[in-house]
């Protein structure tokens, strides 16, 4: 088996929750990688769509640095407007979305807003973007971290984009979310499934070369074990050679 | 009429000003450039996510609110003269009012067709409704209050002199955000013949009637992509966040690329045009619009 | 796939059906006359105006409900089965649901985004909101609930066989009646290979994830217009007009022009093509698409 | 003076109702060639907006039998979507609508819906079309109609595009109806002009070859006459060419 980066083991730990026929809000970076995986292997009739307002099958021919760069539009079945792409989301066409986090809790709520006092925050970070839409509007939506103490914390001090709110059964249906909410977490270290129907995130699998002590060093929360935790299936031949290809300097693998 | 005539005559203090409308493509940055010049100050700036050129406006002093869902640069990450302004009031303090892509797009639709708000099926159970007063709860749905701006500044790939604009590749929220705007200044790589604007009219992005000035800017958009024009300059969105990571690194960006430029031509030519122009030409099917 | 085996398929007994979303032009007659040779019955039928294929259906007994702007003749006037049904229920009675052009337009709208209602500027001071319960007022404001097609039939001047439709002139309430229904039925004037749809990305009408069928049927919306490719036949209109006023006309032009025709090819022979082809072409001016 | 027809003095009467630089939204049939006249006259900056989802200056230059025929397209400004062109009428973007009417009251409200009880109308007409919209939200807005005792009626039976409503003050105000109201009504016999701000129609003119008596004979309640009711003055030589050039043969004024 040959080496890889833990962003390659995230991308092709991603490329897996694609179903072959979804329709998948892609995000930046990882994801896109993820999606082109996707595409090669196992979901050949997944379908992408982009906020900025396309929607495509096969994916870009050359190295995306944003889903607005030419290439993406090369080959797109439809370049509209942003407001198109989520009428679909909302109508529940969107099978899985990404979301980039800067902080997640145990219940899969993400920040990317303010970091403290909104008022008068430690850190300022971007905003939604389309996380917020996604998280609320998508069937089912994953997020990629990288794992960290700070990031993966007990409680989100603003949420941004909503996962399972306080926990408790049916938070999302009572605040009326059409989406499904959050199936997995992906960090650097492992993966996190989250039960069907909501609730708290448990270790599912530990990525090789880490160890479970390390995972839970690393996590802000009181970990929870899924039985039968197991070892992430390292990236295939296949998809470390789609990846390379579709990231060939390592912009977002290295 | 010249891009500083355009800044001068039709962007006041105070205005609000929606740019960066396709997302990470088209983004006006010779117009933000020269509000930037202009010393334009306490602007409002409306937007989707913006690729870098809100942080350069805020960096430079020229803004009182933001409005948008995202700020930062795209390929990089954080915007650091957005996280100084938020954190530590430098050069000043701005206000911040969140939105995520839907809400803010469904916030121009609103002051497109005149209604104080629209109803949405975003942003339940986020903490934006606790910290953005233009969005509200109303049972399972959300009010998104009505935004209009005084002026939309577009980047499309040709234009004519009657403000006939053709833009392509996706648009984001270009066209509800010129729609609600009172006015749209158009800046273009071609200034064309109204035989080509109007040889397909379906493409024509917004009514003349919006728009008050025609800037002929080419490269007005570098370093953000334009379809059939250039692509996008990653290198520059990596070394402006990397002098901009301290406040005199920025300083010294801004002198350097920004006040010390008498005008975009002066800009241009220290960019590398060439490596970034687009060679491989895709033309479109052309449609027939013969009606006899 | 046939027009036959979609409509069987795709258009049930019952169903919303969207038709005539670009209000005079690129009427789907075809589609229409197929639902009347198969006796489709109790649908509810959704568009801005209908320009004389509305009065069609009704006079076929085909129509339970009508949700629309204006229900009639352009060039003609009055529609005289519309007339029969509303006023001596012949066939026999059907529910109105009058809405203006903009209010329909909302009420797809409002579908796409899966809102129950998008709140508007018109229909204040009309009777229009004592009459349909699909609008009512909320202060200086009226509602306008959302309307989901359970399909949209377009006509458009070229598909491919993945759906992905290129459709140009004024589109109506097109856009919003094809996010909002479930599906899409696409019949078009030519069928091409998808190097000629996905050259312009743009230009594709709606996402081929909501098309369920695409059928070649050239001259698929006589009499109405087709930019580039069919002028309007008046004459038909008037014909239609003359032959509608009373019950027994419509019978008989209902027979000789949609029940005795096997399929559109057959009720092509009867016209005189030529004269309605448009031979003066007007291709747009490319779009360059190129990314490299 | 050359003979004209009914329908020609009433496209040269409307033509006079547009005034240069507006931006008129342009009905069907008369108004269409009411719009024609005056930009080959009076005001060669109107531009024409048209439901269908069209702008234009020139006017088409060949006969059209609807705003949907291939002509109207040829030269547009902007082809896009009905939506798009009610935004900018509700901006109030739209200076002058015409609007075509089976039965009008001497408020200016228009039914083109239903004669008789909605519930079992004696008559159903087409419905709104784009006209109740033009009669809330367009400046001011103008109808054409032939005169007849049983269109210009005391009260319509149903108000499908409001005028003055009920006639008192500020009833356009109070129900929250954006744009002005009607400024006149323009028949086959002669003018009715509004006052500012609304109320009653008054008859500002006779065309020639008619009389005051005539038009009270066939109109629908007490008439108001203006001081100094005039005649019309009939179409110019160059108001019947224009005309005659854009309806050659007579479809809509013969």
């Amino acid at each position: 088996m040959s080496d890889f980066t833990p962003q390659e083991m995230m991308v092709s730990v991603a490329s897996r929750e694609i179903r072959d026929g979804d329709l998948v809000f892609v995000g930046m970076r990882l994801p896109i990688l993820a999606y082109a995986v996707a595409r090669n292997s196992h979901a050949p009739t997944a379908r992408g769509l982009f906020e900025v307002g396309l929607m495509r099958d096969q994916p870009a021919s050359a190295f995306l640095g944003t889903m607005g760069d030419p290439p993406n539009v090369v080959g797109a079945l439809w370049a509209t407007r942003m407001s198109n792409v989520m009428a679909l989301m909302t109508q529940g066409n969107v099978d899985l979305g990404f979301i980039g986090g800067a902080e997640v809790d145990r219940f899969g709520n993400l920040n990317t807003s303010y970091v403290g006092d909104p008022a008068h925050p430690s850190v300022k970070l971007p905003g939604s973007g389309g996380g917020a839409d996604i998280a609320i509007l998508s069937r089912r939506w994953v997020t990629l971290m990288t794992h960290e103490k700070r990031r993966l914390v007990e409680r989100v001090s603003y949420v941004t984009s909503p996962g399972y709110g306080d926990g408790t059964p049916g938070w999302r249906k009572r605040n009326g979310l059409l989406g499904g909410g959050p199936s997995a977490i992906i960090t650097t270290l492992g993966v996190f499934r989250f039960p069907e129907g909501g609730g708290e995130a448990m270790v599912e699998s530990v990525h090789p070369g880490h160890t479970l002590d390390e995972v839970r060093e690393h996590t802000g929360w009181d970990l929870h074990v899924a039985d039968g935790v197991s070892e992430t299936s390292a990236p295939t031949e296949a998809e470390l050679t789609a990846i390379r290809q579709f990231d060939p300097e390592g912009f977002w693998t290295r | 009429m010249s891009m500083a005539e355009a800044i001068a005559r039709f962007v006041p203090d105070g205005s609000t000003v929606a740019m960066g409308t396709a997302l990470e493509a088209l983004i006006p940055f010779a117009a933000g450039h020269e509000l930037i010049r202009q010393t334009r100050r306490n602007l409002n700036l409306v937007g989707p996510i913006s690729d870098a050129l809100f942080d350069q406006l805020i960096g430079a002093g020229c803004v009182r609110r933001v409005t948008a869902a995202w700020l930062g640069n795209v390929s990089e990450g954080l915007g650091h003269c957005y996280r100084r302004a938020c954190e530590q009031a430098i050069p000043h303090a701005i206000e911040v009012r969140d939105h995520s892509n839907f809400s803010i797009s469904l916030a121009l639709w609103a002051a497109a067709w005149s209604v104080p708000y629209l109803p949405a099926r975003t942003l339940l159970g986020s903490d934006i409704l606790r910290t953005n007063p233009d969005v509200s709860v109303a049972g399972d749905l959300v009010h998104v209050n009505a935004v209009r701006p005084d002026v939309a500044i577009v980047h499309v790939q040709r234009a004519d002199a009657e403000g006939r604009a053709h833009a392509w590749g996706p648009l984001g929220i270009t066209e509800e955000a010129g729609l609600a705007a009172d006015h749209v200044i158009v800046t273009c790589e071609e200034l064309v013949d109204s035989d080509v604007t109007l040889s397909d009219p379906n493409r024509i992005l917004l009514p003349e009637s919006k728009v008050i000035a025609v800037v002929h800017e080419p490269g007005g958009s570098h370093p953000s992509p334009v379809q059939g024009y250039f692509k996008r300059d990653h290198g520059v969105y990596r070394n402006y966040a990397e002098r901009s990571r301290s406040r005199e690194g920025f300083e010294a960006w801004l002198r350097e690329c920004v006040l010390d430029m008498p005008d975009r031509a002066a800009y241009m030519e220290r960019i590398d045009v060439e490596s970034l122009r687009i060679k491989n030409h895709r033309p479109s099917e052309p449609a027939d619009f013969g009606d006899e």
